[in-house]
């Protein structure tokens, strides 16, 4: 009775409910079904995504459900979600300053609102607010600049008083006794937070139930081209699997996954770290970021605050950093919120963020046809995952940049159009 | 009109618990010159100023209240405790005549204290990150650093005797800082 | 924080010290005007990103102000060599240990 | 009130006073030396806590920092609540007020444990499979529904709500070898460096140094008890000057080249105020780390092992040795491993009803074991806990064979405590953090060190070697290793050998009711991790974040491994294809005020403040925070808004005079016969031309062409220029100079100095500014003819060597003096003096951004956002039209750059003159509001008093052949109608400067 086909995807599949919950349940929870298989590789496929982390699953499911690609796989070195996807910090919004930028971001966000029913699976999408805080002249600006940008582009951001800032997220400290003063906040009411590991693990499932192979513990190792120099296939640590189409969506690991078709990418991947404390009683009901202190918190449903800040300083693929960085983190977050001082870190890790020049990510097509690339989505991609992931899979599917992609090219560094939100924000996030 | 008028030259004197394990104490005026150039120079102005030139980066020599800091390879700080910059830049632009370099006076940037004690370099290592060791940081090592949020050059005068310069506006961060390290090492 | 032997100092000092500088030997060309947009876009923008051997450069800059480059291993973070601005690359065959 | 689990005969825990102290309400009496978690047990109060999930009653597992259950709230009053503090490490001090967590109304009675009721609907992930609610809801029902709820029953112990009064400190420090752990391991590394000269520090998370040793009763080492040998070892220590010691200090985190954090608790006893710090940081820089962070005892797992008074084999012996306290009076003992012999004979010896010893192995000997049967003590071999009973606490177990699933077979014991041991589990968290290899040690079912990063030693059980004899050779080798000493030999006895096998999960039994748990704290249970696997989850890394185990606050000290071999049986592997998942700092929770240390408020960071700064503040000044920089905003008078002293400050000066702190600008001195070339390269200006004396307003770009900087830029003398920067870019220019200078162009004769507080800078503008400074200024003629706009002089003001620039950037004749800094506020009062009787004015930084407005000079970093070229902001004139390259020029000739349509910088005159823009605001050509594109943004807006209406400046797309239409900006639900103009609005032609 509880065995309901998965409404969205075509395989057999046990739906989740509260009713399948409490079946399975009374009958010991036996029953549940693998949320996705573990087939081998095929020696062809239609497409191969590289990386299964939340933007290369999404890419996957979109690339089967809205573009009917079936005979496609998703390859990851490592376990799936286990990249940025499963180690950010999980904020979500959308009022970034450019257009283009808002418009792709607004895409995911309008995503994110229905994406747990979309994937039958409880992404725990929040939206808490996200509020930015103001301590100076020029963070007004800056901030009064993103809010009618966004209202003008019909994307929610509004402004807030110091006085209306603690209101909204009472723990805050708005007195004159800090070194940096709140003066002002800008707040995304739909912005917030989503299950990290949700996210990868919904798409899995619902790209598996659409038959697209998800292999983890394969890592490619080389990109073959054809004497046309168009891709063949992708040398892995399986084997080869010939395809005529590749999307790298490796993140902090694209410049070495594109140096193996002989690609040089305008990246430089940078340690990012973050830390949660231990969980306690509810007690900050928004995400808080602030440019000048340099840190931003949330706490997630299981109690924890989660809290990150900036990039180490230099370039590495050794997820970690440095202490320091988590010192002047954490006296950041002290000085805003002194009432945490007490609470203890719980855990601190890192990871590799693919950064480029502007900020703003890189979608579409390389010099080697056959090759799509989607990466530069740096210290705040995951916002982007379910808008990322469906222009991409349009771009992969047909060859062509999906409209809202399209500005995001890599050509952009040659004329000089860069979508700078560098300008705009400096904080990770 | 050629009277100074200046009513107060002198940084402020550190509010800083003084006591056996750690004193702080201000230097008062001084003439300091940021020298630049190469190690010709460099002998120049040490022999006006009459200090030996240090040869190695991060040494300092010192004769009486002059001191001649080498920060790197090609810069060094001229300090004279107690001296007015007029008259010494005109002696050091004299001896430099004619070779390639750059003196600039930065008398008025930075103010000097001199940290002394038992305490003395474990409220340093409040902030900087340096090995102050005695193999490592000897008598006579002199560099710049970091302190916290602040850049610092650092000199150790004697065992337990140290020399601060910091950037004027700085100051009260430093003095804060070592005076609140001084609270944290109450007990050790 | 690392600990970076700074070759101008000859000494290992904190990391705090210093100033990343990104890829080294990343040219400027000689004559800019003379360089095509696709080069000029190379030279501003497209780095090698490797992980593994890296030559980057760093500036001791609350040190002794120098800008140096270094060879370091992105994966382990472990400095191989580090050598004077302008000097070539070392060879990793010879630094390695 | 007595205690009445205190052993009269044993533990080191002084009897003198008794403290008293508070436990849910309850007060009881402890001793000092006790932790909350012995004084508890002391009274017989095993139930301290309720689980996170099903609110099952939890006790006591520990005697350490592996604690996962009993967690308490501890309140010192005025800010001073810490949650989610472990009762084992929480010593005793009189007054203590603790409290549980998790449970409501009380921890006897838990309405949440109607949770345990529907366990079955709990399963790992259960939430990822609902509260979704129906579609058509959309997020309404996980939002406003099921998120709140969640939420509130998740979260461990209460948050802290009032800031903390506490004070912390941090320290670098530096050694030759840090020894992490003071058992005999550490010990003996410790008195064996230490005796080589190595400068070393010693430090144990405990109060106590000692490590095992402290609940040593029978072994000896050299002949001595291990006690004694402890007390000789320290007072060795202690005697010398090169070993630092330090107690309840954690090393928390390794980093990169042996960067060691460490923290230490200081004055925390979380009661009121001590004069000194709560916790000290250390950031330790060793040569050398010598990890002997010993073992952690694992539980074995069975239905209902989580009842208060299950506990920990060898915690039972520590409460004992150390405490003098008895875990029960009737205790039972269930092993796979010697090492719990010892206990139940110690407890024996101490006078505890021992029911027996439960061994998993069919045939257990061993010296251990001989002696536990030649004391009478029964082992019940080949036999497996089954199950348990008992409310709050622990009643009965029941005991079958291992491999039997039939309660027929099973034998019932009572019991009032049961110690369980499965072996152990070395303490490899720091070596893992250094990124040393783990290998899989079959013989002891657990991962061991293996290759070690370099400088980086294990020693003792944290190495896999167990046992005290074992424990010190290796300290020994490791002591000695790293300060190039000689090992020496210890003669250790009554250290039998302890050797264990690893079946810690049984079959269970048809009885049984309970879940077998893995994870405490996160409410694990076997089932829940053979689901994970079920659905697919086949690493490690998923088990672990699908079903939370080893993710609570202990993260898995005591369940990691036991999580793992459940998965790997489920998974069909060998524990090591199974893998681990990754150590992270903290080794235990770190608190955040000791992480931030003391950079709290005006030491949080550097509160820049210029030497006229206290003269503005005694005039009453606002402040305006601009980078690390307090600036004088303005200057009310009594009664006076902020609008209204802007605007008599802009007034004034344009009427009078005006005087402006402007010290924080930057300035960089350039020295050498290559200077001017220098500068040629830097900014898009020529300087080649540029007389000495005069001065040039100048445009830095970055080398994608955009605008990061301007100043003006003086020359001195052929060879020197004094060059000004913007406050913020201070730094940051003369990096990006040092860079290009060092790296593109070494040939270079020239030097770069910052003299941003060499100098002070008095900016005297208005159309009576020489007037006001003339009797000031000695050696200048500051005539029109002598020292015209854009000039530099040297010479004396009140008698200081000054540099006396003539700029503006108020449109109005000015004067910028330039003093040392530390005459500043001298030559201020001066100026100030004689422009009393002209009407001089102080103005701040507001003014100062209005009256350039109105000549609409550019702010970079207000006007400009990084996208913007000169061409951009109508200063193509500054691009020296001659130089073949600088830095930037190339970009400007890129497709982007070149195109038409750019944005442009414009003046803005809205069609209502009262109403000012909001800086920021959105420009759109038509009517539209929402939805209309964007031409550009405001970028300067305000009232203008010079013009008696508002302006506004703004980059807008072709802007400059938009001059004369009309514009819209959507502000507030409005649209706002304005003019383009250019972006001149007061005196275009520049009169006023050349007067
Ligand atoms: C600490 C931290 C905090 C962050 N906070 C936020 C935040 O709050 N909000 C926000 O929006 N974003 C945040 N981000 C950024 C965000 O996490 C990423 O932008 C986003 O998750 C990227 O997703 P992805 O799927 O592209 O990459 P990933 O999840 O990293 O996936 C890339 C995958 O590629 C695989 N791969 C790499 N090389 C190969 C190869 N050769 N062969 C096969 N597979 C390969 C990797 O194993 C990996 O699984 C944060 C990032 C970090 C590190
Ligand atoms: N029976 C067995 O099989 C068995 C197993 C393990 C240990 N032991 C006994 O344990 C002893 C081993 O001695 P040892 O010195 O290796 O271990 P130990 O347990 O005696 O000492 C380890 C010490 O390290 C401290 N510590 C752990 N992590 C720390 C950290 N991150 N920061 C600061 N301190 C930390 C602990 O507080 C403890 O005092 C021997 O006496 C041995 O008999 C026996
Ligand atoms: C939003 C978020 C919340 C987390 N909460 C916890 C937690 O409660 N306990 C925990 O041990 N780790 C927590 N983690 C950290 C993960 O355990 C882990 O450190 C992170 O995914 C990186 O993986 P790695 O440490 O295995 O490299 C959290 C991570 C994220 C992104
Ligand atoms: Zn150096």
């Amino acid at each position: 009775m509880a065995h309901a086909a998965h409404r969205s995807g075509e395989g057999p599949s046990l739906k989740f409910s509260a009713l399948s919950v409490f079946f399975q349940g009374l009958r010991g929870n036996r029953d549940w079904p693998a949320q996705w298989r573990s087939p081998a590789p095929k020696s062809a496929y239609d497409a191969i995504i590289v990386g299964a982390g939340g933007h290369g699953l999404a890419t996957a499911y979109y690339m089967a459900k809205e573009h009917g690609m079936r005979n496609i796989a998703v390859l990851d070195k490592g376990w799936l979600g286990g990249g940025n996807t499963g180690r950010n910090t999980t904020i979500v919004r959308s009022n970034y300053l450019w257009e283009e930028s808002a418009r792709i971001y607004e895409h995911a966000m309008r995503l994110w609102q229905d994406l747990s029913h979309e994937l039958n699976y409880n992404v725990m999408y929040s939206p808490r607010g996200v509020m930015m805080l103001a301590h100076n002249h020029h963070d007004v600006q800056v901030f009064k600049r993103h809010v009618h940008a966004n209202r003008l582009a019909g994307i929610d951001n509004e402004w807030l008083t110091a006085e209306e800032a603690k209101a909204f997220c009472p723990l805050l400290n708005i007195g004159r006794d800090i070194r940096y003063p709140v003066i002002g906040a800008a707040l995304q009411r739909r912005g917030g937070t989503a299950r990290h590991d949700a996210v990868a693990w919904g798409y899995a499932r619902g790209a598996d139930r659409y038959g697209v192979d998800i292999i983890e513990n394969c890592e490619v190792v080389g990109i073959r081209r054809d004497a046309g120099g168009a891709v063949a296939g992708v040398e892995t640590t399986r084997g080869f699997i010939a395809t005529r189409r590749i999307g790298v969506v490796a993140a902090g690991h694209t410049s070495v996954v594109m140096a193996m078709a002989g690609v040089r990418m305008p990246l430089e991947s940078y340690p990012l770290q973050a830390l949660v404390s231990e969980p306690v009683k509810p007690m900050l009901n928004c995400v808080v970021m602030s440019n000048t202190v340099h840190a931003y918190m949330s706490q997630s449903d299981k109690g924890e605050l989660v809290i990150g800040a900036g990039t180490d300083a230099y370039t590495s693929y050794s997820q970690t950093g440095g202490l320091h960085i988590t010192l002047q983190t954490l006296d950041a977050i002290c000085e805003l919120f002194p009432a945490v001082r007490r609470m203890r870190m719980l855990r601190n890790w890192g990871g590799i963020v693919d950064v480029t020049p502007d900020r703003s990510p890189i979608i579409g097509k390389t010099p080697t046809p056959g090759l799509f690339v989607n990466c530069g989505w740096g210290t705040g991609g995951f916002k982007a995952t379910p808008g990322s992931g469906h222009v991409f899979a349009h771009t992969v599917a047909t060859g062509e940049p999906h409209p809202i992609a399209a500005p995001f090219t890599l050509d952009r560094f040659r004329t000089g159009r860069l979508i700078d939100e560098a300008a705009a924000a400096a904080v990770a996030h | 009109m050629s009277e100074a008028r200046a009513a107060n030259p002198t940084p402020p004197t550190p509010a800083f618990p003084d006591d056996a394990e750690a004193s702080l104490q201000s230097v008062g005026a001084a003439a300091r010159f940021v020298l630049r150039g190469e190690t010709p120079a460099a002998r120049l102005a040490g022999e006006a100023l009459g200090v030996a030139a240090p040869g190695r980066i991060n040494r300092a020599e010192a004769a009486g209240l002059r001191a001649m800091l080498r920060l790197g390879p090609d810069e060094w700080l001229l300090v004279a405790d107690g001296e007015a910059p007029a008259g010494l830049a005109g002696s050091l632009a004299q001896a430099l005549d004619g070779t390639p370099h750059s003196l600039v006076d930065v008398s008025a940037r930075q103010v000097g204290f001199v940290l002394d004690g038992r305490l003395a370099a474990r409220l340093i290592s409040a902030g900087c990150p340096l090995d102050l060791r005695d193999g490592a940081f000897p008598v006579g090592a002199a560099t710049r650093t970091i302190f916290l949020k602040a850049e610092i050059v650092l000199w150790r005068r004697a065992a337990q005797t140290w020399r601060l310069e910091v950037w004027r506006s700085f100051a009260p961060y430093l003095i804060g800082h070592l005076a609140e390290a001084r609270r944290g090492a109450a007990d050790l | 924080m690392l600990l970076i032997h700074c070759p101008y100092c000859d000494a290992a000092r904190p990391e705090l010290e210093f100033r990343y500088g990104g890829e080294a030997h990343v040219a400027r060309p000689a004559d800019p005007a003379t360089v095509s947009d696709e080069a000029w876009a190379q030279y501003l923008y497209f780095r090698a990103n490797p992980r593994g051997l890296h030559a980057e450069r760093w500036r001791h800059i609350h040190g002794c102000g120098r800008f140096f480059n270094a060879l370091r291993d992105t994966v382990s973070d472990r400095f191989v060599a580090v050598y004077e601005a302008g000097a070539p690359r070392p060879d990793a065959a010879e630094t390695k240990r | 009130m007595s205690e009445p689990f205190r052993i009269a005969t044993g533990g080191d825990v002084k009897a003198g006073a008794p403290l008293t102290f508070m436990f849910d309400g309850v007060s009881y009496a402890g001793r000092a030396g006790d932790t909350l978690a012995s004084a508890l047990l002391a009274h017989g109060v095993h139930l301290v806590g309720r689980s996170y999930k099903y609110h099952r009653p939890r006790g006591v597992l520990s005697a350490g920092a592996e604690e996962p259950n009993a967690l308490v709230g501890v309140d010192g009053g005025a800010g001073r609540f810490t949650p989610n503090l472990r009762a084992t490490q929480v010593e005793l001090h009189d007054g203590l007020v603790a409290t549980s967590q998790n449970r409501w109304p009380s921890l006897a009675f838990d309405l949440g444990a109607v949770n345990s009721l529907g366990a079955r609907f709990f399963s790992a992930g259960f939430y990822y499979k609902t509260f979704m609610g129906p579609r058509a809801a959309g997020l309404r029902a996980w939002k406003n529904v099921f998120e709140p709820i969640v939420r509130q029953a998740a979260g461990l112990g209460a948050a802290p709500t009032a800031p903390d009064p506490d004070r912390y400190a941090q320290f670098y420090t530096h050694c030759d070898a840090l020894i992490v752990g003071a058992g005999a391991a550490g010990l003996a590394a410790a008195l064996a460096a230490g005796r080589a000269g190595a400068d070393v520090i010693l430090c144990d998370e405990q109060a106590r140094f000692g490590g095992s040793l402290l609940q040593e009763r029978t072994a000896t080492i050299d002949d001595a008890p291990a006690s004694a040998w402890l007390e000789a070892a320290l007072a060795a220590l202690a005697a010398m000057p090169n070993v630092r010691m330090v107690a309840r200090t954690q090393a928390f985190g390794h980093h990169a080249q042996n960067l060691v954090g460490l923290c230490e608790r200081v004055g925390d006893r979380d009661s009121a105020a001590s004069e000194g710090v709560r916790e000290r940081l250390w950031q330790v820089r060793a040569r050398d780390v010598v990890l002997a962070t010993g073992a952690i005892e694992r539980p074995l797992v069975f239905p209902g092992n989580d009842r208060p008074g299950v506990m920990l084999a060898e915690a039972a012996r520590a409460y004992l040795a150390r405490w003098g306290v008895a875990v029960g009076r009737r205790v039972l003992v269930a092993t796979t491993h010697d090492s719990a012999y010892r206990v139940a004979l110690d407890l024996r010896a101490a006078g505890v009803g021992v029911a027996g010893v439960v061994d998993l192995r069919d045939a257990p000997t061993g010296e251990l074991v001989e002696a536990a049967r030649g004391a009478g003590i029964r082992v019940l071999a080949g036999r497996a806990i089954k199950s348990t009973s008992g409310r709050l606490r622990i009643r009965e177990a029941r005991i079958g064979p291992v491999a039997s699933t039939e309660a027929a077979q099973e034998e019932r014991i009572a019991c009032d405590a049961l110690l369980m041991c499965g072996g152990w589990t070395p303490s490899v968290h720091l070596h893992a953090q250094s990124r040393g290899k783990l290998v899989w040690a079959p013989a002891i079912g657990a991962f061991v060190p293996g290759q070690a990063a370099a400088h980086v030693r294990s020693a003792g059980a944290c190495n896999g070697a167990f046992g005290l004899a074992a424990a010190l050779r290796e300290g020994d080798a490791a002591g000695a290793a790293v300060a190039g000493g000689s090992a020496r030999a210890y003669a250790t006895a009554h250290d039998p050998p302890q050797t264990g096998a690893r079946d810690i999960a049984p079959a269970r039994s048809a009885a049984a009711k309970d879940k077998a748990f893995l994870d405490f704290q996160n409410d694990v249970a076997v089932e829940d991790v053979e689901l994970a696997v079920r659905e697919g989850m086949r690493s490690i890394e998923h088990v672990k974040r699908y079903t939370t185990t080893g993710m609570a606050t202990d993260q898995g000290k005591t369940s990691n491994l036991n999580a793992l071999e459940v998965a790997a049986r489920a998974l069909g592997k060998a524990v090591p294809e199974v893998g681990l998942t990754t150590y992270r700092s903290p080794y235990t929770p770190v608190t955040f005020g000791a992480l931030a240390g003391a950079s709290r408020g005006d030491l949080f960071d550097p509160v820049r403040r210029t030497p006229i700064d206290p003269w503005a503040q005694a005039q009453g000044a606002a402040f305006e925070d601009v980078g690390l920089w307090k600036r004088a905003h303005y200057f009310p008078r009594a009664g006076e808004s902020m609008a209204q002293a802007v605007a008599r400050e802009c007034r004034q000066t344009r009427a009078s005079v005006g005087l402006f702190d402007a010290s924080t600008l930057g300035k960089i001195e350039v020295v050498g016969p290559d200077a001017a070339a220098f500068l040629e390269k830097m900014y898009t200006n020529p300087f080649a031309g540029l007389a000495p004396g005069r001065c040039r307003y100048a445009l830095m770009l970055n080398e994608a062409g955009f605008v990061i900087d301007d100043g003006v830029v003086a020359r001195l003398a052929p060879d020197r220029f004094h060059v000004t920067t913007t406050t913020g870019g201070a730094a940051r220019v003369l990096h990006h100079m040092e860079d290009y200078l060092q790296t593109e162009f070494p040939q270079m004769k020239v030097w770069l100095t910052s003299t941003s507080e060499q100098w002070a800078v008095i900016a005297v503008q208005g159309p009576r500014a020489r007037d006001v400074i003339t009797p000031l200024v000695e050696e200048i003629d500051l005539s029109r003819e002598a020292t015209p706009h854009m000039s530099v002089r040297e010479g004396r003001v009140c008698g200081f060597a000054a540099r006396v620039m003539r700029v503006s950037f108020t449109g109005e004749l000015g004067f910028e003096i330039n003093v040392p800094s530390e005459h500043g506020r001298a030559v201020w009062e001066a100026v100030w003096a004689e422009g009393a009787s002209r009407e001089a004015v102080a103005y701040g930084t507001e003014a100062m951004h209005v009256m350039r407005a109105e000549k609409g000079y550019v702010i970079v970093g207000q006007d400009t956002d990084g996208t913007v070229t000169p061409d951009d902001l109508g200063l193509g004139w500054a691009i020296g039209k001659n130089k073949r390259d600088f830095v930037g020029k190339r970009s400007l000739a890129r497709p982007d750059i070149v195109a038409a349509g750019r944005k442009q910088f414009v003046g803005l005159l809205t069609e209502d003159p009262a109403f000012v823009a909001e800086e920021g605001a959105q420009i759109v050509d038509a009517r539209g509001g929402a939805g209309g594109a964007a031409l550009g943004h405001v970028t300067s807006a305000y009232f203008s008093p010079a013009l008696g209406r508002s302006i506004a400046l703004a980059l807008v797309a072709n802007g400059r052949n938009r001059i004369g239409e009309t514009l819209h900006i959507p502000i507030m639900g409005r649209t706002i109608a304005a003019r383009v103009v250019a972006p001149t609005f007061h005196d275009p032609q520049g009169a006023l400067l050349d007067v």
